[in-house]
């Protein structure tokens, strides 16, 4: 049971958590804390085999923990635009909600 | 070998043309030189055949006996609708756009006897199919658009199974092979035979009104204009009749498709006949007598697959020609009579009769040719007696539609389009006895001394003394009270199956909305993932 | 002229330099820029495909000359010239139809929309370009990224409640098909030490850590392909948008995360998914046909029954994995009939959204109810629209019959008949929906127009439907361009 | 070595904890707070992991900057903890006319119970939850139907780390073994530069739509104009002295970070990251006011990073290793010059996705033409 | 010599410990939120600094002993700021948690 297994199940965890939230909480926030707990649990993952890729040296294999920092980055700009969506939804209806409201007719 | 090219050629040039406005308003007046070119390919280019470029889909176009027959008539009856369709629109405002559905239907109606392979000839049989929808709606009666709708939703059905019998047809053949010929010869050998035939059968029969699926013929022939009423019944029909000659098995005995053909075949014949009796207006009637006779030509073809005899092409395209210009006549007939005031037995009733007694086998008529045409393949068994029996159920057809077009009320004297219309019938109507006389030596080889003969007239003959006599026996007694005012068979059942469909729409929408709700989608996303993982890891 | 390897670099990064200077100058450069973009694009795509076509061979760029699995290679096969071109093609028609509606007045201070939709048009292209062409997994998520986030601000662009409700619920839904597609990533990396597409074909195995792969990666991009029960943010984002942006949307951003599951499934894992994945897949696609059409035949807007018929078209695209899985004549014909249907689709999609917005400006509403006599009104619009309507119904001479025949073919040479018989229903209710709103239009009285449209902008829209009319001119066999590096053993289904 | 077990078990368990909490926190602010706390423990464990870069990243930008975003976020959002009674702006008609197959409009029948009537297609008042009510969380069934699924994948994944337990295939060495040339020491920014650069550039090109995409939900009149509803005045005592004195620190802790990214855990990113909180402290105290983003020399700013990693890139061509290449002599020095532009457009674009789409309308006299 | 330091270090750090403890104990225990504040913050930067003072010995060189005294200056400038601002949100609220 090396650290890395432990972590290992951490981020299997976490995705199942982000899933679950994803689809239980109705308010948009909690849904996106659900999605990023599901990236970092994802992260997590390519952290664990990093890990285990340990060679010449170095504490892991440098090309996945690359791609973990690529993918923090972009689920930021992805947090940052859906929270800036959220927040003109909430001025626009009064309401933060994933709810279709009816549209004003016309083109 | 250019008039092939020509035939579908020009129609399409004269369509691009009509992109101007100009041109598109002064079209209807040219009409009738669309067809030529179709008319000189049947008379010229018969056995010729012409290979696209492989840039156009590489199309082949090709004409045989039968192709050459029904093609000539077509052409014939395309060329007087033009005309008489010409003097019909004058001053009509909608005649640019009716000219332009006029011209896509013609090219596609002409174009389907030579096509010789399977794309070209799906291409040209859903041309003629849907365009024919455009001049459905340009009709006078309120409730074209739904009429429209009826017919375009029965004629796309009955594509999506020709295309389903293409595909399964092109799949059996050896692969490669997308000629009609080398396809259909391989047809009787493959193991999916049964459903490639089903579905052939099917979906001409739906283009030919066989009974099931003959609900659209009487309330579009009623509601489309008559010029394109009558080109429609006339020559767009004969697609389903080249269609069965192209791609039904000829020289191998199919006994049991054969006598199905022959059951569906004398059933629509008589329920055509059954129907068209109860109807007041002369056009339905016409409808259902389309039915019938398509009926009779089905079972000609069944009794061909039966003796696997390779001779009834000729004779049912040589049926198939007198019916276009005698059907096609009619049409224009109708739409001549309440215009043509005071003269109107002379000129209207009396080669009506002629004409519509001929369809039943009057002798000396094209009719009489015709029915003799198709003695030899119908035998003398109990096809034979039903072939007779439905002569005389036809003649009897044809007496209630003298009398009602005779009932039928006086239009406004209108002089001057009155005596352009004249023209095109009278042509029409001498062609269809010219023509099967002249061809019947030439193209089938029938004996003229046999068919003078004393016997062949008497059999022809009684067969519409007994219909005539039923006739004028129901018009002194059976009076009105079985004239039905419209077909109104069909209105109920589609209001009865937009019902159902309207609730069919509304659940499946509501299973849309729920299956939209967020946390549903997101339950079929990881179920789906689940799935897809159980489904992969099985085999392992 | 530059060395064929290096267009595929510049496919990429001509959209990118685009946004990246849209970005520093902005104002009015950002649609003259898009329009260079445009032209530059479009002959790189077409030095591209005839590069594939005259050698045959696929293109190959290893960038910065660091060979996988350290560093990334761009490839281009026949799948990827075509797409393209029809990327090429589309967008090219979209910045013509939308230089009107976007134009920014010269001297007029900078406004939002021309700026954003100018910007984000370059992004779509830049992304898809990188779908096309990218030969890793990662760089193709980086890719579908690029693809997401210029897509939402192109949805929620009018800045309407209920658009930006959409833009939201499809950016969420979106994201987390790309986290499943990650964790993909992650189980695949962690088993072969590489994400390059060709190494993973010689390396993998089919084993549970591959297939857990598969399965993530597969659901996470239906997910973001609207494939039918997943469906629930395509319908108001497409319709929302501005008409432009919706003909973008629907016809190529859907398909850019449906060539990566037909990556995955055939080059990048063969043989892992069974036949039984595959079958599911399909069925799927039938229900997406059957029930998508159903409800594009309700709705009373004409933007939303668009937009389910891209639900409903898509479902035809998922035939291809139980059909073209085994090495065989039947399979590459289906290989051939599903890349027609994607390109067929995506041309005849574009015109009728095109078409739609046009109808939108002149009539002032799209209400369907309330189209009687537009045939008169916009002769040419409505032709355009049934042209489109006809590649979409699948009937000859058009692109989309094409497609549909290839299709059937093959269903029936493999002997699975029942897809047959779901098509030929697709078709039928594809001919319900158009001739629902052909009907009205061509009969009735004449109806007032709002705004008068100018004729070039009904030309572009023409242009793109006799396109897909001339579509229908492919012969009906396996087409040797889109074999260009298929690998010749593609046995899926085992 | 159970010692340090037990300490990651401690820290796996305290990661699990926060996150269970995140999801069953009552409202959204508390969710928010335990957000933070999980992305700086999430840190801690990237650096059992022995991915420094990885930890400064998500300390930096995991939990700070999201828990940023995510904590104004939910204060704004806050005042919204009980939805107004009626909904403004959105009339609840009855259902509407549906055209029926024949042409004619009948009427909808406007059943009694708003959930009863078959509900409309979406273009009318379409409620997404029909049965739920406003909002509300989905049924029992559902949630038990997703715990179920999700556990199932968890389990799977789970399986998966426990089956391959074995060193997995790895590139370490290969990287390693390149990284002289690049005259670099921290392999993770060998990889970030040099081996995946395309990775690099086409993430810097998302970060300037993601910030486009923000900026596109900025209101027509006030486009061009400064984020913050209004200028924030100046804080207190204590907010103001740390924002006079940290920044300095700050910034020389940044350039720090970006200089030793070539050798140790580091680099542009990192380094833009420590930038951007410093601007944030300084805007939050109200010291400088945020932008106009309409301003030209802001978006020349923000576009120099990539222009200068694309140009690098593209200047590539001329050396036969091609596009996105570097020369072997002045590979480092090019790097950092690169990576320097960099830090400064990343700090820029991740301090405007912070502060949102612009709220107060712009002076004329900056308006971009 | 290196003897001394491990004992120096193992003393420190359990008594930063400690205060950590003390801190989080008094965070539970206090009944409103001002002086759970108070409790939390002197506990903690105490705590923090007796573990730095304990791993000065550890340090490999100089610069790295630098580094830790930074971290517990900076900690403790952000963490007094940070006290001061929540105490006024607590006192303008009203005294709510």
């Amino acid at each position: 049971m090396t650290p890395a297994t432990l972590y290992g199940l951490c981020s299997a965890v976490l995705v199942g958590a982000g899933l679950y939230g994803m689809l239980v909480n109705p308010q948009p926030l909690r849904k996106i804390l659900s999605l990023n707990l599901l990236g970092s649990g994802t992260f997590l993952l390519f952290g664990v085999i990093a890990r285990r890729g340990a060679a010449a040296g170095l504490g892991g294999d440098p090309v996945p923990q690359a791609m973990v920092i690529t993918g923090i980055v972009v689920a930021f700009s992805a947090t940052a635009l859906a929270v800036a969506l959220l927040l003109r939804v909430f001025q626009e209806t009064g309401r933060p909600t994933l709810d279709q409201p009816a549209p004003k007719d016309g083109g | 070998m250019i008039w092939l090219g020509a035939t579908v050629g020009v129609p399409l040039a004269m369509l691009l043309a009509c992109v101007l406005p100009g041109v598109r308003y002064r079209m209807t007046n040219w009409l009738a030189l669309a067809a030529v070119p179709g008319l000189g390919a049947a008379l010229f280019a018969s056995g010729a055949s012409l290979d696209l470029p492989p840039l156009l889909l590489r199309l082949r176009l090709s004409l045989d006996g039968p192709g050459a027959l029904l093609l000539g008539a077509a052409a014939l009856l395309w060329i007087a609708g033009g005309v008489y369709a010409a003097a019909w629109l004058r001053g009509d405002a909608r005649r640019g756009r009716i000219a332009v559905w006029w011209l896509l239907t013609l090219a596609g109606s002409l174009g389907v006897f030579i096509a010789a392979d399977l794309v070209s000839f799906y291409l040209l049989f859903s041309m003629v199919s849907l365009a024919a929808y455009g001049l459905v709606i340009e009709g006078a009666t309120p409730d074209a658009l739904r009429v429209g709708l009826i017919y375009v939703a029965l004629a796309i059905f009955g594509e999506a199974l020709l295309l389903m019998g293409f595909v399964m047809l092109a799949v059996s053949a050896p692969d490669g092979a997308s000629l009609i010929r080398d396809v259909v010869a391989a047809l009787p050998a493959s193991p999916r035979s049964n459903a490639i035939l089903t579905l052939i059968i099917l979906g001409f029969g739906v283009k030919l009104g066989m009974v099931p699926f003959h609900v659209w013929m009487p309330i579009t022939y009623r509601t489309a204009p008559v010029p394109a009423a009558a080109v429609l019944s006339g020559a767009a029909v004969k697609a389903g009749v080249i269609g069965l000659i192209r791609f039904l098995p000829s020289g191998v005995a199919l006994p049991g498709w054969g006598q199905v053909l022959v059951v569906l075949g004398f059933i629509s014949a008589f329920y055509g006949v059954l129907a068209g009796v109860r109807q007041s207006d002369p056009r339905t009637v016409l409808a259902f007598s389309s039915v019938s006779q398509m009926g009779v030509v089905i079972a000609v073809f069944g009794m061909g697959l039966i003796a696997g005899d390779t001779g009834v092409a000729l004779a049912a395209a040589f049926y198939g020609v007198h019916h276009t210009l005698v059907k096609g006549g009619l049409f224009l007939g109708v739409g001549l009579a309440p215009l043509a005031g005071a003269w109107r037995n002379r000129l209207v009733l009396v080669p009506a009769a002629i004409m519509a007694l001929g369809m039943a086998g009057l002798p000396l008529t094209g009719g009489f040719l015709a029915k003799l045409a198709i003695k030899p393949v119908l035998g003398d068994g109990l096809a034979g007696l039903l072939g007779t029996v439905s002569s005389a159920a036809t003649a009897l057809l044809m007496t209630h539609f003298l009398f009602r077009v005779a009932a039928l009320p006086k239009a406004a004297p209108a002089p001057p389009p009155g005596r352009d219309l004249r023209w095109p019938w009278l042509a029409v109507a001498v062609a269809s006895v010219l023509v099967p006389w002249g061809l019947y030596p030439a193209v089938l080889g029938g004996s003229v001394t046999y068919a003078l003969s004393a016997s062949s007239l008497w059999r022809s003959l009684w067969p519409v003394l007994v219909g005539g006599g039923l006739g004028f026996a129901m018009q002194r007694w059976g009076g009105s009270v079985i004239l039905v005012r419209d077909s109104n068979v069909i209105v109920p059942v589609s209001a009865r199956v937009d019902r159902i469909m309207i609730g069919l729409g509304i659940a499946v929408e509501r299973f849309d909305i729920v299956l939209r709700e967020w946390p549903v989608a997101m339950l079929s996303l990881i179920a789906m993932a689940v799935a897809l993982a159980v489904l992969m890891l099985a085999p392992i | 002229m530059i060395a064929a390897p290096a267009l595929l670099v510049l496919a990429i990064m001509a959209p990118a330099t685009g946004v990246v200077l849209a970005f520093a100058f902005g104002g009015r450069a950002a649609e003259w820029i898009a329009i260079a973009t445009t032209v530059a694009g479009a002959a790189i795509a077409a030095g591209i495909a005839a590069t594939l076509w005259s050698t045959g061979l696929p293109l190959r760029y290893v960038i910065g000359d660091w060979a996988p699995p350290l560093g990334i290679a761009l490839r281009a096969d026949g799948l990827s010239a075509i797409m393209l071109l029809t990327s090429a093609v589309v967008m090219g028609a979209v910045v013509l139809f939308a230089r009107e509606t976007f134009a920014q007045r010269p001297g007029a201070p900078e406004t939002r929309t021309p700026l954003i939709f100018w910007t984000m048009l370059m992004g779509v292209w830049a992304g898809l370009n990188a779908v096309w062409l990218a030969g890793d997994l990662f760089t193709l998520y980086v890719a579908l990224e690029l693809l997401t986030f210029s897509a939402v601000p192109l949805v929620s662009l009018e800045g309407k409640p209920e658009t930006l409700v959409a833009a939201l619920r499809y950016m969420l839904f979106a994201l987390v098909g790309s986290v499943l597609y990650l964790l993909g990533c992650a189980l695949l990396y962690g088993g072969y030490g590489t994400l390059d597409l060709e190494l993973l074909a010689h390396a993998v195995r089919a084993e549970p850590v591959t297939v857990l792969a598969a399965a993530l990666m597969t659901a996470g991009l239906a997910a973001k392909t609207a494939l039918f029960p997943l469906h629930l943010w395509l319908p108001p984002a497409h319709a929302g948008a501005p008409a432009a942006a919706s003909a973008l949307l629907s016809a190529l951003v859907v398909k850019g995360s449906f060539i990566l599951i037909v990556r995955l499934w055939f080059d990048a894992l063969p043989g892992v998914a069974g036949a039984g994945a595959a079958t599911l897949l399909a069925a799927m696609g039938a229900a997406a046909i059957i029930c998508g059409s159903i409800v594009a035949l309700r709705q009373a807007r004409l933007k939303l029954m668009i937009a389910y018929s891209t639900v409903a078209q898509i479902g035809y695209l998922f035939f291809l994995f139980p059909l073209a899985g085994a090495a065989g004549h039947w399979s590459r014909i289906a290989w051939t009939g599903g890349m027609m249907q994607l390109v067929a689709h995506a041309v005849a999609k574009a015109a009728m959204f095109l078409a739609a917005g046009l109808i939108g400006e002149a009539l002032g509403h799209d209400r369907i109810a309330g189209f009687a006599g537009l045939g008169r009104a916009l002769p040419v619009v409505m032709l355009a629209f049934g042209l489109a309507g006809m590649s979409l119904m699948g009937l000859p001479p058009s692109g989309g019959f094409v497609a549909k025949a290839m299709l059937l073919t093959a269903s029936v040479g493999e002997g699975q008949w029942w897809w047959a018989v779901v098509i030929l229903i697709g078709g039928l209710l594809a001919a319900g929906y158009t001739f629902r709103v052909l009907a009205p239009a061509l009969a009735g009285g004449p109806v007032p127009l709002v705004a008068p449209i100018p004729r070039s902008r009904q030309a572009i829209v023409l242009g793109l439907a006799v396109c897909a009319l001339l579509l229908g001119l492919v012969p009906l066999r396996p087409s040797q361009l889109l074999e260009v590096g298929r690998p010749v053993a593609m046995a899926v289904s085992r | 070595m159970s010692l340090a077990l037990l300490a990651d078990g401690a820290l796996v368990l305290l990661v699990l904890g926060l996150a269970f909490w995140v999801n069953a926190a009552a409202s959204g602010f508390a969710a928010v707070v335990g957000y933070v706390a999980f992305g700086l423990l999430l840190a801690l464990a990237w650096m059992r992991l022995a991915a420094g870069d990885v930890a400064l990243t998500e300390a930096a930008v995991g939990s700070g900057a999201t828990g940023a975003v995510l904590v104004a976020a939910a204060m704004r959002l806050r005042a919204a903890a009980d939805p107004p009674p009626s909904w403004p702006g959105v009339s609840r008609p009855s259902t509407p006319n549906r055209r029926s197959a024949d042409g004619r409009d009948t009427p909808g029948h406007d059943g009694g119970g708003d959930d009863l009537a078959p509900p409309a297609p979406y273009s009318d008042s379409h409620r997404d939850v029909p049965g739920h009510d406003e909002g509300g969380k989905p049924g029992l069934s559902l949630r038990l139907a997703a715990l179920v699924l999700s556990g199932l994948v968890t389990a799977g994944l789970a399986g998966l780390v426990l089956w391959t337990a074995g060193p997995a295939p790895s590139l370490a060495e290969a990287a390693t073994r390149h990284l002289p040339g690049l005259g670099m020491g921290n392999a993770v920014t060998g990889v970030l530069i040099a081996y995946r650069a395309l990775d690099t550039l086409l993430e810097k090109v998302v970060l300037l739509l993601a910030l486009g995409g923000v900026w596109s939900l900025t209101r027509d009149r006030v486009w061009g104009g400064r984020p913050f509803p209004r200028a924030i005045p100046a804080g207190n005592g204590a907010l103001i002295l740390l924002a006079r004195l940290l920044p300095p620190i700050g910034i020389v802790v940044a350039v720090y970070v970006l200089w030793v990214g070539a050798t140790d855990p580091g680099g542009a990113f990192q380094g833009g990251a420590i930038l951007t909180a410093m601007w944030i402290l300084v805007m939050l105290a109200g010291l400088r006011d945020a932008p106009p983003i309409g301003s030209r020399r802001l978006r020349l700013a923000v576009a120099a990073g990539p222009a200068a990693f694309l140009a690098v890139g593209l200047a590539g061509f001329v050396l036969p290793t091609g596009f996105l290449s570097y020369p072997e002599s002045i590979a480092k020095p090019l790097i950092i010059a690169v990576e320097a532009v960099l830090t400064l457009s990343i700090a820029l674009i991740l301090g405007l996705l912070v502060a949102g789409p612009a709220e107060r309308p712009p002076d004329p006299a900056e308006r971009l033409r | 010599m290196m003897l001394l330091g491990d004992i120096a270090t193992g003393l420190l750090v359990s008594a930063g410990v400690v205060f950590f403890l003390a801190g989080t104990v008094g965070l539970l225990r206090f009944p409103d939120s001002m002086t759970r504040l108070h409790a939390l913050t002197k506990a903690d930067s105490l705590g923090l600094g007796l573990v730095v003072l304990g791993l000065l010995p550890q340090a490999a060189s100089v610069l790295e002993a630098l580094k830790l005294v930074a971290v517990w200056l900076l900690t403790q400038l952000a963490g007094a700021t940070v006290t001061q601002l929540v105490a006024r949100a607590i006192w303008r609220g009203g005294g709510r948690s």
